[in-house]
């Protein structure tokens, strides 16, 4: 059930694998992009920490402090998409608890903020199967390990990555990559299955 | 006990290099900026001369100086918003370099084409509308060296850039309207192209070590200011050949005819030493007297720098319209850009 | 058939480098400087603005650029004469230069202090006197890194000249006597003091390699902007640690004392960005005011270079007379310094 | 005896040692000082071989012709020095044709120009002996090579190798060697002994 102890529950999950992954997503992102997004989500790691410490009153205001930590901590490409995402799980949650249609909006907030589609190697590509997924009450770790995974074959044609055309085939995605533990740790909580 | 031993960069500690050369900036030149407080944003000191007009901000990842906080000042920039090394500020900061550059008159936003900078700044915008600010903004992708095509991220923005300041500076200084000033960006942007050449990379201080490596007599066309990968390697030319490389490829999107008016900047990335800016000025200037072109107004410097990148730009921006030359020679003060 | 190998310069023939510089600079800058037709010398533009007054010129090897052609302006140099790079141009040249400074009123010569500068020209002074022109000089010698006995060459002139030009300038441009200039020189000279810290040396293109090398984590504090040695090499600190090294030389000369003003300048030495240059001076100005010392006119950047080194100087000027601030901010027109 | 054609001769010869020697001297100045006074020279020997094809008619003004291809091609130090020492042969040669008195007043010239006397480790080292060896008649070769050999010893006090103080000693002044070029073929045309 969405409440303020499981988004905090999933998102500290989340930080945790950010951190002990900070220099895999960094060496990550130095092949296809310029080699900081696990140090630019490690920095927001640290702020959604320090920020469920003091316990928000409510499942949107926890959502709330999760987005304006992302949002004033991370910068880059990553900082603005999982911010847009948070932000947008801050006002759909003030209209429901149901935990699929909150990610499908906050998807579809990213979509807009990066004015970007599934396919274009980015972490959207993760977003996408897993939410359809959601939506079917199928989401399993293979589901996201396989949509992490989808992203190698890829070439990027969005982000910094679009820099590197087709040399970016045949390398993960990082944020596809950090994605991919957002949605585990979800699965793990239970928020979606 | 092993000393420790530190990169080989004048800094105190890389986490903070960013936030001190910051408060280098305030500290030197309190005449021209001052510091947000415990923000990353850097503010116009002369107040009285942004009264009653449009803001002009601009920002990014640092380690681009003198740009772009070099260029805050009466007749250019109202504030200019920091972000680490290389990568975009966030929201929050940019917001409040908005909300500081507002005299009434609306804001409006310089943003180099990358996809984090503009996601950010689009954030920003959006809560300063929530905020009742009027704010617009143009992307500015003057880098050829890029495919401009919907598979790409689109051109890059680079040391054109500061051209695209200066214009809209002297505009906005001259008391144009934030609809005045957003059309005569959008005019501006088609003509202005850049292109660049690196003799070797940058190295970020965090990272430690250079973005990529060319060998010593080898050269790459087409690098992107964070070190991002040109378009052809080759062995190291003399710089008239330089030259007329990278004048083939803006001949490319100009087509040179005689008689055709152009405003020349030739940019240090960093770490190339002027003699070798200017003897390059020279090559690029003669090659433009043979296309028959005029080169109206001439610059020669480390103006849009990438660390410690070794290289030059080459902008070329078509003096279309008359009154573009008079902005760009209009009065301007500025740390790195003074005009009587 | 072995293709030619270019050394990693932009350039086109290193003998041929500072005629193509000259050209290059003249070429970008009509506006402030012209070529003296088939010499190395380079003449302020604006010619009017020398009517009546003394005329202010300097000269030396080149590679320090943008000293000291980049200062040619109204408010500061007449003309510059350009030797080869690092080396002393000749006295038929220099005598052309206090030539066409000359407007009846007499020209003052800068000379930094090397044996080979000081011959040539002191020659072009004994030729210029058998023209009846009256020719004094000053012998800039403010890098204390050097011992100043009767056993050495005594003290190089470095970094601290540009302060000289600019002071001397403003005193030529309100009409000062050649005289009241010569004894206005004499009055700064010894107030003047630069120390510097190399993090590697500058390469010389008809040389091809280094000066000198230093280890990846060293530093050699009072290296000269020739690559002339310094007086300690040690494991590269941080940046608060290499100002403290540097005051603490400079305090030496000046002995601290609170109250006291001073004229402060950071100067990259070419290859160092303006991102360490300004942690540096955030360090200095922090540890000035520490000492309780006010420093009223400070500035950062690539004023007094040496090619592609890497590390940065520390000028200090004790500002006895109130005189030498507002000759300081006197307005200035040039390519490198502008102020209005 | 002190005509056009025996100055030709003796330029000519110093010339070619230079040219021949450029690299050595080039060499000898890059450990005491900045590595270029073969280079500076060498301009020099070039000027000075055109400035005698269109031969001058006496002896002041070939002296004059050499002084002004120095003094407008070498620069540095020693361009200042050696333009000096053929100006002031251009002046004396005027009043004598005595190669001795005339040398005597070239040294004196050069020693005011650079502030400098012998011992400080710079071609006057060599000009001094050899100039007193010329007064008592008994100039040879191994006079001029025992004055350039005895800076090896010596510490400069002036010019660049006075940067490098203690470190000079043990190294043959550059000037030193170049000026022992010009008096071995002095010696060899026959103008001193
Ligand atoms: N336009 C976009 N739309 C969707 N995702 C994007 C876009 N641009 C970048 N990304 C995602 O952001 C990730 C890079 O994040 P990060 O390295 O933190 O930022 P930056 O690219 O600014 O350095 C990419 O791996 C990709 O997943
Ligand atoms: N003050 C001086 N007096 C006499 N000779 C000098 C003086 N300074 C330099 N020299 C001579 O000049 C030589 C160096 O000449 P050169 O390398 O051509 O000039 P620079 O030192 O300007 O590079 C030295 O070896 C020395 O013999
Ligand atoms: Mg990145
Ligand atoms: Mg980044
Ligand atoms: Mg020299
Ligand atoms: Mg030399």
């Amino acid at each position: 059930m969405l409440t303020v102890e499981t988004i905090a529950q999933w998102m500290n999950g989340w930080t945790k694998d950010i951190k002990a992954n900070k220099g895999y997503l960094n060496e990550l992102d130095s092949v296809i992009g310029d080699g900081d997004h696990g140090s630019n989500l490690a920095r927001g790691a640290d702020a959604i920490e320090a920020a469920l410490l003091t316990a928000p009153d409510d499942v949107p205001s926890t959502f709330k402090a999760v987005a304006m930590a992302i949002v004033s901590k991370v910068g880059g490409a990553s900082g603005a998409l999982y911010g847009t995402a948070f932000l947008e799980m801050y006002k759909e949650s003030q209209r429901t608890t149901d935990m699929v249609k909150i990610l499908d909006k906050a998807m579809k907030a990213m979509e807009k903020r990066g004015d970007s589609k599934p396919g274009e190697k980015t972490m959207l590509d993760v977003w996408e199967p897993v939410v359809k997924a959601a939506k079917r009450g199928n989401v399993t770790p293979i589901v996201i390990d396989d949509a992490v995974e989808s992203t190698k074959d890829m070439k990027a044609t969005k982000g910094r990555a679009s820099y590197v055309g087709e040399k970016s085939i045949g390398h993960l995605d990082p944020g596809a990559v950090s994605s991919g533990y957002l949605f585990h740790n979800l699965f793990e909580v239970g928020l979606v299955g | 006990m092993k000393e420790v031993v530190y990169l080989k960069k004048i800094m105190n500690d890389a986490t903070q290099i960013v936030t001190e050369m910051v408060d280098g900036m305030a500290l030197s030149y309190p005449e021209y900026v001052k510091r947000l407080d415990d923000l990353l944003v850097l503010v116009r000191s002369q107040e009285e001369s942004m009264t009653n007009k449009v803001g002009l901000i601009t920002g990014g990842g640092t380690g681009h100086e003198p740009a772009s906080a070099g260029y805050i000042g009466e007749g250019m920039l109202s504030a200019v918003v920091c972000g680490q090394i290389f990568s975009s500020p966030t929201p929050d900061q940019i917001l409040a370099a908005i909300q500081t550059a507002d005299h009434g008159k609306g804001v409006f936003m310089i943003i180099m084409n990358y996809s984090g900078d503009i996601m950010n700044f689009d954030m920003a915008r959006e809560m300063a509308v929530m905020d009742d600010i009027d704010v617009r903004f143009i992307v500015v992708d003057d880098d050829i060296a890029v495919e401009d095509s919907t598979y790409t991220q689109g051109r890059r923005g680079v040391a054109g850039t500061v051209l695209m300041e200066k214009i809209l500076g002297a505009a906005a200084d001259s008391g144009a309207s934030l609809s005045e000033i957003e059309a005569l960006a959008k005019q501006v942007l088609p003509n202005l192209k850049t292109i660049g050449v690196a003799l070797s990379a940058a190295t970020v201080p965090e990272v430690g070590k250079p973005g990529f490596t060319l060998a010593e007599d080898e050269v790459e066309y087409g690098v992107g200011i964070h070190s991002e990968p040109g378009y052809r390697r080759e062995e190291m030319q003399p710089s008239a050949k330089l030259a007329e490389e990278l004048l083939a490829r803006l001949n490319d999107e100009f087509n040179f005819t005689p008689e055709d008016h152009y405003a020349v900047l030739v940019n240090g990335m960093g770490a190339t030493p002027l003699m070798e800016q200017f003897v390059f000025m020279r090559d690029v200037l003669n090659q433009l007297a043979d296309f028959g072109v005029q080169a109206d107004f001439t610059k020669v410097g480390n103006f849009m720098t990438s660390l410690d990148m070794a290289g030059v730009s080459l902008t070329l921006l078509k003096l279309r319209e008359d009154q573009w030359l008079k902005q760009l020679n209009y009065p301007v003060n500025t740390i790195a850009m003074v005009r009587k």
